[in-house]
């Protein structure tokens, strides 16, 4: 009964908003969908989603196959979503770094993503550089901004650290829209080039696939090396209890500063593989949304867990793909999914092993 | 012209010192940044655009334009503060005892599922208020300044004394301040944690809806992405002003919206939303507890 | 669940390895924001096309197929430009009228030259679209600089005004419009203020306050009507009287209703011909109006987009994407808004561009150049 | 002297939460810090290990300043410890949280892990089997690979010992190591500290339960708000006026 009235108190406050029409729908709605969990929890007999425990190695190995194998019978659309599926986890596993192993929610990642986005379209298409030639330095030029940014990061605690790094990434953002006379503001730079590769322009879609899941292994295979080294360990201990790592001989600010420079290194990459696929940045494509995106997708996998990043980062750009007539209200889903997951798995869907 | 920018600032920043009200208010007890509150204050605005609708479709506003606008205004902080209030049930209640990184990320998930829950249902395009209130230009020596304009001024002062003496004469003013000092003494002295905590949340509401009246009235346009920046821009007043001080937040609304005008006259246009963050982390690097705020004795 | 996962991923890949080109129809893509903040803009683009291919449907299609609309939702943001356009590309379409943001109209044409597939915007006004050189990409509205060009060339003729300020919002469009402009004054009036604002922000009385005190005689902006509406309201709040001056984006009858009646009156704004006044239009607004309302500011350049496409594909006598260009390129289509040509860029050889000016809440024709 | 604490003071905000405190510690002794609640005993953990600044006043570790060194530093010097309220790094293995403590005693940084060379895979093993051995030694080797943060109470306990003996300290500072535990677990954590002594390694306690303090301290020292009372062996303390006094009427200790 409570929950009833909870639900008509719901649908009153939309009324507003939706007409009463729209409010009387709306208590149907949820009272229905309500009705339907209630149902099926009693069917399965328990609530809560139960934690998977995955035999990581053999996974990895049959992934890795479906993965080489994937493009070969995929279509244009679909090797393209799955590119940008491979970028973003990228800069996922960047953003893990800093969120997941070592519990500083940064949210200004698209400020570095576009700071490696614009690095790579202007060495490009400035100096006449190749994509590998350029990419060194876009990576250096990268990893240099977020170790610049960790010098404020490393005074500020918890939230104020995210509200700073919120600030940076929309500075960051207005900076690449402002200054015409070298990102050309808003037009964005066009004519990123293909990388080539021994001579060879990686221009199709499928070699650019390859390339891209090339990185996609290298970085996944480093970031879990480091993950379970004594780096790793250092910064895990950060997260659980910064006072207990530092009693524990943690010099809690050099890891910091090492795993935000070491998470913007990953967002570099991600931005000039970015670039190069697109063959155009524009600011747009940094705003405070996409940094809450990647967040959410480590947030839905798991934070800290590699698995996880990689489930979460498919599901979030597959899904809206697919339910492309659902665009309208994917991101109404994602809001209501953050509360949801934060109130019943914060520690996501995959466990951290 | 550096007068008319002041007046120019203090008109933002009155409307920037009620929404960060909400967050000093709310960080005050929780040591929760709120993110939903500048969509709080987004609702506040889109609320009294529909109010004002229904009336005018009724006929009140033709009756009596006062009256239609009290009711509009009443309406609209009844409502905002029931969305606070349920917020705050639906999302942070569940996390009291959680990670502290836990609660912020659901109040990310609330603030976006705000704004596109409002950009369904009333579109994505700018909502215009109504050109119902009479607009008098005053103009003495250089500055010019409109009837509206002395109207947010003054009422922004008002609700802040308001809310300055409430907190400080009365009994649940006196409990608020006690959750906020220390919530496990505050319950031992018989204090009811959670009731504390909704008329928080109410009472931030209810000002935001305000200043979302207000700017709704004053620009007299509104869309669903108003909240974000202004959230932002109100949360750095607070923090400004040292975040939990409620003289401080609104000092730092006014000094905020002041240094955007004058920034954005004499320095650059292009960068005025700049501004408030280089700001927020200048602060926060250099007295991270802001203009009026104590230094709270550190525990590890 | 990731078991769950990896079934769901083939099957999604064994379905759309299932899905049968239909060889009976032509598929015509659509691109614009038909989500977002833009959504109205996009809407107008939709109906004009959706009218004008609903007439060829009933005249029996073209080369006695029908054709199929296929529509793709960029949201103005670039990325989804390029995706939706990959996303077109991949279901086959032969054509596509699109996008609408010079912004998403560039990186997206990149894709389609691509995949041989020829393009025409009803919108993009932004010179750098035909400049890349892409021989598939074709526009049936003027080009930023042409728009610029008409009005300096009103303000230093016509209004014969010496000191002016230049606002732009800060985009592709509102910048390159406000640069072509300052351009095409060549120095006969004075510039006494230059400068951007933010896209979104509501509150300009500080950069109106600054440009007061330069006392120009006319201000330009460049962007679009949310911003331009506020503008202008706010400087009439500051008792600012001077006129202002702008462009495509900021006819729209929004426009007024933020800014007022009062305050908009006397507002010149540069766009295509009124079509009301051009008799081969007539037809088209009555048809229009019937069945969606009132007329948008782009829903004719869309409806001649689409014909102008499907003419060219039944010209061809095929559907392949070169021959089509070739056909695009060469011949003369006899449009709403006047007979189009496109010359070797893909722009239309005539500068359709007129002066506008708000009167009592509505916009008229005022000055041809 | 290992360690020579001299008038140490922290303030905060003009609160006085230790005043003037000074006392020296012998190698290889068990010296307790007691006193009631409130009495600055933390605080003077905190200061010790370099959580928190002191105000005043100066820590000498081995004849070497350590006053304002940062916390991980002085952990590197060879001073460890536990908290009052027990900090386990909870969702990390019990493995783990040891192999943590061994952090000042590796070396390999970023690029070897990455590139797995032969050195660091050799360290790695070597920190794994150190940290076995302080499992064992602290009795809970059994659960290794249990998340810290699912283990009962007490091995949570035993666990921040073995956490903290990882980083192979020469001084180990216990705050209130028996705090509710059990009888038994209480006599099994005695004949830990016992062991951790015989080791050679120099041990402070803050302890509540008596039969604790008197049982394995060399040497006692008083707190009461914030300032030291009274120094001497168990025998001393108990008969002090002073002491009695300051417990009396608030705790029936003796």
């Amino acid at each position: 009964m409570k929950k009833i009235l909870f639900m008509f108190w719901l649908s009153l406050l939309s009324m507003p908003f939706t007409g009463i029409k729209g409010g009387a729908y709306l208590f149907g709605g949820i009272l229905v969908s309500y009705g339907v969990y209630f149902l099926l929890a009693n069917i399965y007999g328990r609530t809560k989603i139960p934690s998977v425990p995955v035999n990581t190695g053999l996974l990895m190995i049959a992934l890795i196959i479906f993965s080489l194998l994937l493009p070969l019978f995929l279509s244009d659309y679909y090797t393209d979503v799955a590119v940008l599926a491979g970028i973003y986890i990228i800069l996922a596993l960047g953003v893990n770094v800093v969120l997941g192993s070592t519990g500083l929610l940064h949210l200004g990642f698209a400020a570095f993503y576009g700071i490696g986005a614009y690095s790579n379209a202007l060495l490009t298409t400035n100096f006449g550089l190749g994509f590998w030639s350029a990419l060194p330095l876009t990576l250096v030029i990268t990893s240099a901004a977020g170790l610049l940014l960790s010098f404020p990061a490393l005074r500020l605690r918890g939230d104020y650290l995210a509200i700073v790094t919120l600030g940076f990434g929309e500075i960051i953002r207005l900076v690449l829209n402002n200054w015409d006379s070298v990102t050309r503001g808003p037009n964005g730079i066009s004519n990123v080039p293909s990388p080539f590769i021994m001579g060879f322009e990686v221009g199709s879609l499928m070699y650019f696939y390859y390339l891209v899941l090339g990185f996609v292994l290298l970085a996944a295979f480093i970031v879990n090396r480091v993950h379970r080294s004594r780096t790793g360990r250092a910064w895990l201990s950060i997260r659980e209890d910064e006072t207990a790592a530092e009693a524990m001989g943690v010099n809690t600010r050099k890891y910091k500063f090492m795993a935000l420079t070491f998470g913007a290194f990953w967002a570099g990459l991600a931005g000039a593989l970015f670039a190069s696929k697109m063959h155009f940045v524009s600011p747009e494509s940094f705003t405070f949304m996409e940094s809450v995106f990647v967040v959410c997708m480590i947030i839905l996998g798991g934070l800290g867990s590699i698995p996880g990043v990689l489930l979460g980062s498919l599901i979030l750009v597959l899904l809206p793909e697919l339910l492309r007539e659902f665009q309208l209200y994917r991101m109404l889903a994602l809001g209501v999914g953050l509360v949801l997951m934060m109130i019943f798995r914060p520690q996501g869907l995959i466990k951290i092993s | 012209m550096f007068l008319q920018q002041i007046i120019n600032g203090l008109t933002v920043g009155g409307v920037y010192a009620l929404i960060a009200l909400g967050y000093t208010l709310v960080y005050g007890i929780l040591e929760l940044i709120n993110f939903a509150h500048g969509e709080i204050y987004m609702i506040g605005a889109y609320l009294g655009i529909i109010f004002l609708g229904i009336f005018t479709a009724s006929g009140l506003t033709q009756y009596s334009l006062f009256l239609s606008l009290s009711l509009t205004v009443i309406m609209s902080v009844i409502v905002c503060s029931a969305y606070g209030f349920t917020v705050e049930k639906l999302a942070y209640k569940p996390l009291r005892n959680a990670p502290r990184l836990n609660p912020l990320i659901s109040a990310i998930g609330v603030s976006i599922f705000l704004q596109n829950y409002v950009m369904l249902t009333q579109g994505a395009t700018d909502k215009v208020f109504p050109h119902v209130i009479p607009v008098t230009i005053i103009k003495f020596y250089n500055v010019t300044m409109t009837t509206l304009q002395i109207f947010i001024i003054i009422v922004s002062f008002f609700l802040m004394a308001g809310l300055h003496l409430f907190i400080m004469k009365t009994k649940t003013g006196k409990a608020m301040r006690a959750v906020a000092q220390d919530k496990v003494m505050a319950s031992l002295l018989g204090i009811n944690i959670d009731r504390i905590i909704s008329v928080t949340f109410i009472i931030g509401s209810g000002l935001a809806a305000v200043a979302g009246l207000m700017v709704a009235m004053y620009y007299g346009l509104v869309n669903y992405s108003i909240g974000y920046m202004a959230g932002i821009k109100a949360f750095t007043a607070a923090v400004l002003g040292g975040i939990g001080s409620i003289p401080g937040a609104m000092i730092g609304g006014l000094v905020l919206g002041l240094i955007e005008s004058l920034g954005a006259s004499y320095l650059s246009s292009e960068y005025k939303d700049a501004y408030a963050f280089i700001i927020l982390i200048l602060i926060l690097l250099v007295k991270p507890t802001g203009l009026l705020g104590k230094s709270e004795g550190q525990k590890p | 669940m990731i078991r769950k996962f990896l079934v769901f991923l083939f099957a999604i890949v064994i379905l759309s390895g299932c899905v049968k080109k239909g060889e009976d129809v032509i598929k015509i893509g659509i691109a614009g924001p038909m989500t977002g903040d833009q959504a109205k803009m996009g809407m107008d683009f939709r109906n004009g096309v959706t009218l004008a291919v609903e007439e060829w449907n009933r005249k029996g299609g073209v080369s006695g197929r029908k054709i199929e609309l296929i529509i793709g939702d960029d949201q103005r943001d670039p990325k989804q430009a390029v995706s939706v356009a990959n996303k077109l590309v991949t279901q086959g379409v032969k054509g596509v009228i699109g996008h609408f943001n010079s912004s998403c109209s560039i990186p997206a044409s990149d894709v389609y030259d691509r995949a041989g597939i020829p393009m025409i915007t009803p919108a993009s006004t932004n010179p750098q679209l035909t400049e890349k050189g892409h021989y598939g990409v074709f526009r049936v509205c003027g080009r930023d600089d042409q728009q610029g060009k008409v009005a300096a060339d009103f303000v230093t003729r016509e209004l014969k005004i010496k000191k002016l300020a230049v606002i732009h919002d800060k985009t592709t469009y509102g910048q390159g419009l406000a640069d072509e402009f300052n351009k095409f004054l060549g120095g006969k009036a004075e510039v006494v203020y230059y400068g951007g604002i933010v896209q979104g922000d509501k509150d300009f009385k500080t950069v109106l306050i600054s440009i007061r005190e330069k006392a120009p005689e006319l201000i330009y902006f460049g962007g679009i009507y949310p911003e331009g509406g506020l503008m202008v309201k706010q400087a009439r709040e500051i008792g600012m009287t001077v006129p202002f001056m702008s462009g495509d984006g900021v006819i729209d009858p929004k426009f007024v209703e933020i800014a007022g009646a009062e305050a908009a009156e006397g507002t010149y704004l540069t766009f295509s011909p009124d079509p009301n006044t051009i008799p081969t239009a007539k037809e088209f607004i009555v048809q229009y109006t019937k069945r969606f309302g009132e007329l948008g500011p782009y829903s004719a350049y869309a409806y001649d987009a689409a014909n102008i496409m499907l003419k060219a594909i039944e010209a061809a006598g095929v559907t392949e994407g070169k021959a089509v260009m070739d056909k695009l390129h060469s011949m003369e289509f006899a449009g709403t808004l006047g007979n189009i040509k496109f010359d070797s860029k893909g722009d239309i050889t005539v500068a359709p561009y007129v002066v506008w000016i708000t009167k009592g809440g509505k916009f008229t024709e005022y000055w041809k150049p | 002297m290992i360690l020579d604490v001299r008038a140490l003071t922290k303030i905060f905000g003009g609160l006085k939460a230790i005043e003037e405190v000074s006392f020296k510690v012998r190698r290889g002794t068990i010296l307790s810090i007691i006193g009631p609640n409130g009495a600055g005993k933390t605080t003077l953990f905190n200061c010790l290990t370099g959580v928190l600044p002191p105000t005043k006043g100066k820590v000498l570790f081995e004849e070497e300043d350590v006053t304002h060194k940062r916390a991980y530093e002085i952990t590197a010097k060879g001073i460890a410890r536990t908290f009052q309220n027990i900090r386990v790094f909870g969702s990390m293995s019990v493995l783990e949280n040891v192999m943590i403590g061994q952090h000042t005693r590796s070396k390999e940084g970023l690029l070897t892990a990455i590139m797995g060379t032969r050195k660091f895979l050799k360290e790695e093993d070597e920190i794994k089997s150190r940290a076995f051995e302080y499992l064992q030694f602290a009795g809970i080797q059994d659960y290794s690979d249990v998340l810290a943060g699912n283990l009962p109470y007490g091995d949570q306990k035993r666990l921040e010992i073995a956490r903290a003996l990882a980083t192979e300290p020469k001084l180990l500072l216990l705050d209130e190591p028996a705090a509710g535990m059990n009888p038994q677990e209480t006599k099994e954590l005695m004949e830990l500290i016992r062991r951790i002594r015989e080791w050679g390694k120099t041990v402070i306690i803050i302890e509540h339960d008596m039969k604790v303090v008197m049982g394995i301290s060399d040497r006692i020292v008083v707190l009461d708000h914030g300032v030291k009372i009274a120094e001497g062996t168990p025998n001393e303390i108990q008969n002090n006026p002073y002491v009695i006094e300051a417990y009396l009427g608030k705790e029936e200790v003796f």
